[in-house]
C-alpha cells in the first residue's frame, strides 16, 4: 500500500488521481489571482491618485480583493495537498469535485454580494458592520456575502473530513501521522511523510477554525435577519481573527508540501520526516491557533494574558519556520547540482519569501511596536511578503512543474524574464509597503493626502510589474497544459 | 431513476415546508416575534372590561369615541427595566401632548394583590402620570387571566419575588380591536403610527 | 429486548421531568429531550432500515424534527398542552427512530459533516443564549436563558472531545475490541 | 520609534535573503557536510535565547499601563460613523491624558498623530467596550485623531483634531 511513496518515479506524476481536477483547480486559481492582483493594483492607482475611484468601489475592489486573495490562496493549496496527499493515500475524487463547486458557488455569492449588492464591509465581516452600513449595502448583501463564505466552509469541511478520514484509515490515528512516534522515539516502519505530516495538522487546525468560523457566520446572519439578536463585539472578533488567522495560514502549510514533494526531484535527496520535522509541525499545529490575539494587541480590554502569548507565539512560531523549513532548504539545495528551471526557482523562492516575510511579522507581533503600527500599510507590508512571495509563488512553481515537459531542462528566455519581473516587482511592492507602514499611512483608506502619494505611486509601478510577471506564468500555464492535452 | 429520489425530494420539500410554517416563512422565530406578528394580521377584538385606577375609579380599557389606548403591562415594585419602559412611556406622553392626538396610556399591573390604588399612585407620581391622559389601573382579579391570554402576554416569578414578563407597548385601535405591539422603547415608532392612525 | 426496556426508561425518566422541564430550560432542552430522542434510538435499535433508499429520506425527517425543536419559539410552545404532546410524540418517533435507521447508512464523511454542523450550532445557539439582549422564550427568565446558553457550549466542547479522540489517539487500546492495530498495512 | 523598526526589519530582512541567494549559489558547490546539524541545533539554541530576552525586554514594562488616577488628565473620545467626538479640545503637554475611547455603532480605531503625520499612539474602539490609553504630550502644537479601523464608506473621513498646549509653568 505504500508502494507509492516509496518508488514514484521522479520526473513522472507517477501516482496522481484527479490530475485533471487538480490542473483545472490550478487554471482557476491562477485567473483568480491575477484578478484579484489587478484589483489590487487599481486600488493602489487610486490611492495615488493616478485613476479616479469612487471611494464606495474602493472599499469594494478591497473587500474582493481580501476575500479573494484569501480564498483563492486556499484553494491553490488545496489542490496542491490533495494532489500530494494522493501519492500516499486513496482519496475520493468525488468529494474533491463538491468541494470545488461549492467553493465556485461560494465565489458566485460573493462576487453578487460585492458587485451587484455593493456590499463593501471587508473580508473581516467586523460585527456589526455588515449590519450597519452607513446606506452603502442593503442587508441582504451582506447576507449573501456571508452566506457564500458558508459555502466555501462548507466545502472546505468536506474536504479535511475525506482527507482526515483516509489518514485516520491509513495511519491508525492522526497523533501517529503527525509523527508522535518520531517524536516519542517509538518504533514505526511506516513512518509518514512530509506531506501527510503536514495534512495531518492542517487538517485539525482547519475543521477546527470551519467550525468556529461558522458558528460566527451563522450567528451574524442571524443578527441580520433578526437585528434584535445581539452579539458580543469583541467575542465575535476573537472568532473571527481566529478562523481567518487559521485559515490563511492553512493555505501556506497546505501549499508548502509542493516544497517537500517535488524539490527532491531536483535535489535527489529525499525529503523525509524525521523527529526534528514532527516535533516542528506539531508546534505549529499548537502556534497556530494561538498566535492569533497578535491581531487584537490594541484591543486593550482583552485579557492581557492573551495579549502576552500573542506575542509570545508570534516570535517563537519563527522558530519552526526559519530553523526547520527554511534550513532543511539550504540543506537540501547545497552541493545537489539541482536544475533551476522556473518550478525549482520558483519553490526556493518561496520558502525564502515566506521566511523573510515572518521577519516584519514577528516585530509588528510585539506589543509595543504594534502600537504604532497595527493597521498601518506595514500590516499588508508583512503579509503580502510572505503571500505574494510565499503561498502564490508556491502556487506557480506547482503550476509550472505540472506542465514542465522533458525539453524543460533550462529556463527559458520567457520564463527568465517573467520570473525576475515577478520577483522585482513583488519585493520592491512590499518594501514600499514597509516603508509606508513606518510612515505611519493607515491601512485600508481610500484617499490618501499629497504627503503620501509617492509611496502609492511607487507601489502601483512595481505592482504593475507584478501584475505582468503573473500575467506570464499563469497564460504560459494555460497554454502548455492546452499543447499537452490537445 | 427518478424512483430513487422521489423519497428524498419529498422529505426535503415537507421538512422546508414545515419549517416555512412552523416559522410564519422565516419571518417569526421566537414566540414574541409570532405574537406580533399574528396580531397584525389579524387584530384581536377586545373585551369591555373595567379596571380600577390609582384614584379608585373605575376605567375602562376599550377606547372612547375616536380614541386609541396603548397598554403596557407593569408591576409597581418592579426594578430597573421596568423603570426605564415608563421614562419611555412618559417621552410617548410628552410627545403626543403637544399634537393633539386622540390618546389615552394605561400601566395594567398584572399583579392586583400587591398593587393598591395606593401603591399604583406612588408609581404614578413617580412617573408624573396625571390620570387622566396617562393612568395606572388594575383588573379584577377574574378578568386577569383572561387578559394576559388575549395579549399574549406570558408572567413568570423571577428569583427576588418579582416577576419578568413579555413587556411590550400594546395598541388598542380606535375600533376597539388589539392591532400592534411596539418594544417599550420604540417612542419614534409609536408616535409614527398614531400620527397615521389619526391625522 | 434489553434494548425495550431501556427505551421505555428512558422515556419514563423524561416524562418524571415534566415539573422540572418548566422550571429550567437546561432541564428541558438539554436533558428531557434527549432522553426523549435516546427512547426512540433504543427502541428500533435491533430494527435494520433494510434498504439504502431511506435513509437520505429518513434522515432528513429527523432534521426536520431537529431543527423545528431547535426553535426558540417551538420550546415555548412545548409547554402548552398541544405542544408538549407533540413533542412527547415527535421527538422519539420522528427524531431518534429516523436518526437510528439512517445512521448506519450515511457515508462516513457525511456523518463527520453533521458531527461538524451539530458543534457549529451549538456554538452560535451559545452565542446567542449568552449575549442577546432579548428574551428568547417567553416562559423562561433571562437568567435561565443564558445557563442554557453556557450549557450549550459546554456541551459543544464535550461533544467535540469525544468525537475527536478515537480520530486523534485512534481506538483506545484498553477497548477490548480493539482491533490489531496497523500491522497488516506494511508493504 | 518607527524608523528604527524598519531598519532593524530590513537589515533581517536582507541577511535572511542573502542567505538564501548563497544557498541557491551552492548548490554548485560541496554538499552540507556533517556538521550541519550542530548548526541547526545553534540557530535554534540563538533563536530562542534572543527571543526570551526580547520578550522579557518588551513586557517588563507593560505597554498598556495607564496613568494613575491622580495625576492624569482624562479625556473622552467616542467615535461613530463617522465622526470623532473628543470633550476636551486643549490639552496641556507634559502630563499623561488618559483617553477613555467608546463607539456608538461599528468598530472604529482611534489613532493619534502628530502635525508631521507620524502615529503616536492608537487603541481600538469596540462596540460596548470602554478602551483606556495613556498618553503624555511633550509638544504643544496640532494633533490629529484618524480611524485605524475599516468602518465603511467614509471611513478615510473619519478624522478629528485637538490642539496641546504648552503647560503653565
Amino acid at each position: 500500500m505504500n508502494t507509492i511513496s516509496e518508488n514514484y518515479v521522479p520526473g513522472h506524476a507517477a501516482a496522481a488521481p484527479q490530475a485533471g481536477a487538480v490542473k483545472l483547480t490550478m487554471v482557476l486559481s491562477g485567473a483568480v489571482f491575477a484578478l484579484m492582483m489587478v484589483f489590487g493594483l487599481l486600488m493602489r492607482a487610486a490611492q495615488g491618485q493616478w485613476i479616479d475611484l469612487d471611494a464606495a468601489l474602493f472599499y469594494q475592489l478591497l473587500t474582493a480583493h481580501g476575500a479573494g486573495m484569501v480564498g483563492t490562496a486556499a484553494l491553490s493549496g488545496a489542490a496542491i495537498m490533495w494532489y500530494f496527499c494522493g501519492r500516499h493515500l486513496v482519496l475520493s475524487g468525488g468529494i474533491f469535485w463538491a468541494f470545488l463547486g461549492l467553493f465556485l458557488l461560494g465565489v458566485v455569492l460573493i462576487l453578487g454580494a460585492i458587485f451587484i449588492g455593493g456590499y463593501g464591509g471587508a473580508w473581516t465581516f467586523l460585527f456589526p458592520l455588515p449590519a450597519l452600513s452607513g446606506g452603502a449595502w442593503e442587508a441582504g448583501a451582506a447576507a449573501a456575502f456571508m452566506l457564500g463564505y458558508t459555502a466555501i466552509g462548507v466545502g472546505f469541511l468536506l474536504y479535511y473530513l475525506e482527507l482526515g478520514r483516509r489518514i485516520h484509515a491509513r495511519y491508525g490515528s492522526l497523533v501517529r501521522a503527525l509523527g508522535w512516534n518520531l517524536i516519542l522515539g517509538r518504533e514505526d516502519n511506516d513512518p509518514p511523510p512530509p506531506a501527510i505530516v503536514a495534512a495531518a495538522a492542517v487538517t485539525i487546525f482547519n475543521s477546527i477554525g470551519i467550525i468556529l468560523g461558522a458558528a460566527v457566520l451563522v450567528a451574524s446572519l442571524v443578527h441580520l435577519l433578526v437585528p434584535g439578536f445581539e452579539v458580543d463585539a469583541l467575542l465575535a472578533k476573537n472568532l473571527i481573527y481566529f478562523f481567518g488567522h487559521v485559515f490563511i495560514n492553512a493555505s501556506i502549510y497546505m501549499a508548502v508540501t509542493a516544497v517537500y514533494e517535488i524539490l527532491p526531484e531536483y535535489t535527489g535527496k529525499p525529503w523525509k520526516s524525521n523527529r526534528l520535522f514532527a516535533i516542528a509541525w506539531n508546534a505549529v499545529l499548537i502556534f497556530v491557533m494561538a498566535v492569533y490575539w497578535h491581531h487584537l494587541l490594541q484591543d486593550v480590554v482583552m485579557p492581557p494574558w492573551m495579549l502576552v502569548v500573542g506575542q509570545l507565539v508570534s516570535y517563537f512560531s519563527g522558530i519552526p519556520l526559519i530553523a526547520v523549513t527554511a534550513f532543511s532548504t539550504f540543506l537540501y539545495v547545497r552541493g545537489s547540482r539541482m536544475t533551476w528551471d522556473l518550478a525549482s526557482s520558483l519553490l526556493v523562492l518561496s520558502v525564502a519569501g515566506w521566511s523573510v516575510g515572518s521577519i516584519p511579522a514577528s516585530i509588528d507581533g510585539m506589543i509595543s511596536v504594534n502600537k504604532v503600527m497595527h493597521n498601518t500599510m506595514w500590516v499588508p507590508g508583512h503579509f503580502h511578503t510572505y503571500l505574494l512571495l510565499g503561498e502564490v509563488v508556491m502556487a506557480f512553481g506547482f503550476m509550472a512543474w505540472l506542465v514542465r515537459g522533458k525539453t524543460i531542462s533550462q529556463m527559458d528566455g520567457l520564463d527568465r524574464a517573467a520570473f525576475v519581473t515577478y520577483l522585482a516587482g513583488a519585493a520592491g511592492f512590499v518594501t514600499v509597503f514597509l516603508f509606508s507602514g513606518a510612515a505611519s499611512i493607515p491601512r485600508r483608506w481610500a484617499v490618501h493626502y499629497e504627503e503620501w502619494l509617492a509611496h502609492d505611486r511607487i507601489g502601483t509601478l512595481f505592482g504593475g510589474l507584478v501584475v505582468l510577471g503573473t500575467l506570464v506564468f499563469v497564460l504560459r500555464f494555460a497554454a502548455r497544459l492546452g499543447r499537452r492535452e490537445g | 431513476m427518478a424512483a430513487r429520489f422521489l423519497p428524498s425530494v419529498l422529505a426535503a420539500v415537507a421538512g422546508g415546508g414545515i419549517l416555512w410554517l412552523a416559522t410564519d416563512g422565516a419571518r417569526a422565530f421566537t414566540s414574541e416575534a409570532a405574537r406580533r406578528l399574528d396580531v397584525l394580521q389579524s387584530p384581536r377584538k377586545v373585551p369591555e372590561v373595567l379596571l380600577e385606577d390609582m384614584a379608585s375609579r373605575p376605567v375602562p380599557l376599550l377606547p372612547q369615541a375616536g380614541e386609541v389606548v396603548l397598554v403596557e403591562f407593569i408591576y409597581t415594585v418592579c426594578g430597573d427595566i421596568c423603570q426605564i419602559a415608563a421614562a419611555d412611556f412618559a417621552e410617548i406622553r410628552d410627545r403626543l401632548q403637544g399634537q393633539g392626538v386622540q390618546v389615552r396610556l394605561l400601566s395594567v399591573s398584572f399583579d392586583p394583590e400587591r398593587d393598591t390604588p395606593e401603591q399604583m399612585a406612588i408609581y404614578g407620581d413617580a412617573h408624573e402620570a396625571d390620570g387622566i391622559m396617562w393612568t395606572i389601573a388594575r383588573p379584577e382579579q377574574k378578568d386577569l387571566s383572561g387578559l394576559l391570554k388575549l395579549f399574549d402576554v406570558t408572567v413568570i416569578p423571577d428569583e427576588w419575588e418579582g416577576f419578568q414578563h413579555n413587556a411590550a407597548i400594546h395598541v388598542i385601535s380606535s375600533d376597539g380591536r388589539f392591532s400592534a405591539v411596539y418594544d417599550t422603547d420604540a417612542v419614534e415608532a409609536v408616535v409614527a403610527y398614531l400620527g397615521e392612525a389619526q391625522p | 429486548m434489553k434494548m425495550t426496556v431501556l427505551a421505555l426508561l428512558a422515556a419514563a425518566e423524561a416524562i418524571a421531568l415534566r415539573q422540572a422541564a418548566e422550571a429550567s430550560p437546561v432541564q428541558h432542552v438539554l436533558v428531557q429531550m434527549p432522553l426523549l430522542v435516546l427512547a426512540g434510538v433504543l427502541i428500533s435499535w435491533d430494527m435494520r432500515g433494510r434498504r439504502r433508499v431511506w435513509a437520505v429520506p429518513l434522515l432528513l425527517t429527523a432534521l426536520t424534527a431537529f431543527l423545528f425543536w431547535m426553535l426558540p419559539r417551538s420550546v415555548d410552545w412545548a409547554l402548552t398542552p398541544a405542544g408538549e404532546t407533540a413533542k412527547y410524540l415527535s421527538l422519539p418517533l420522528l427524531l431518534g427512530v429516523p436518526l437510528r435507521l439512517s445512521w448506519p447508512w450515511l457515508a462516513p464523511v457525511l456523518r463527520g459533516f453533521l458531527k461538524a454542523n451539530v458543534l457549529s450550532m451549538l456554538g452560535v445557539l451559545g452565542f446567542l443564549y449568552t449575549h442577546a439582549p432579548l428574551r428568547i422564550c417567553n416562559s423562561y427568565l433571562v437568567s435561565a436563558q443564558q445557563d442554557l446558553g453556557f450549557a450549550f457550549l459546554q456541551l459543544a466542547v464535550v461533544l467535540a472531545c469525544i468525537w475527536a479522540v478515537p480520530v486523534l489517539f485512534g481506538h483506545p487500546r484498553w477497548l477490548p475490541s480493539g482491533s490489531a492495530g496497523c500491522s497488516k498495512c506494511g508493504a | 520609534m518607527q524608523p528604527v523598526v524598519l531598519i532593524i526589519s530590513l537589515i533581517l530582512m536582507a541577511a535572511l535573503s542573502a542567505v538564501f541567494v548563497a544557498a541557491a549559489r551552492a548548490s554548485r558547490g560541496p554538499a552540507p557536510g556533517p556538521g550541519a546539524s550542530a548548526k541547526r541545533s545553534g540557530l535554534i539554541w540563538v533563536m530562542t535565547i534572543l527571543g526570551v530576552i526580547v520578550s522579557v525586554a518588551s513586557l517588563r514594562e507593560w505597554p498598556h499601563a495607564l496613568a494613575g488616577t491622580g495625576d492624569a488628565l482624562e479625556v473622552n473620545v467616542s467615535g461613530g460613523q463617522w465622526w470623532w467626538d473628543i470633550d476636551t479640545t486643549e490639552i496641556p503637554a507634559g502630563k499623561p491624558v488618559n483617553f477613555n475611547v467608546t463607539t456608538e455603532d461599528v468598530t472604529h480605531g482611534m489613532g493619534i498623530y502628530d502635525s508631521s503625520l507620524t502615529l503616536l499612539t492608537q487603541v481600538q474602539a469596540i462596540p460596548g467596550y470602554t478602551t483606556q490609553i495613556t498618553y503624555t504630550f511633550e509638544e504643544p502644537g496640532r494633533y490629529q485623531i484618524l480611524c485605524m479601523e475599516f468602518c465603511g464608506v467614509a471611513h478615510h473621513d473619519m478624522v478629528n483634531e485637538f490642539e496641546v498646549i504648552a503647560a503653565e509653568r
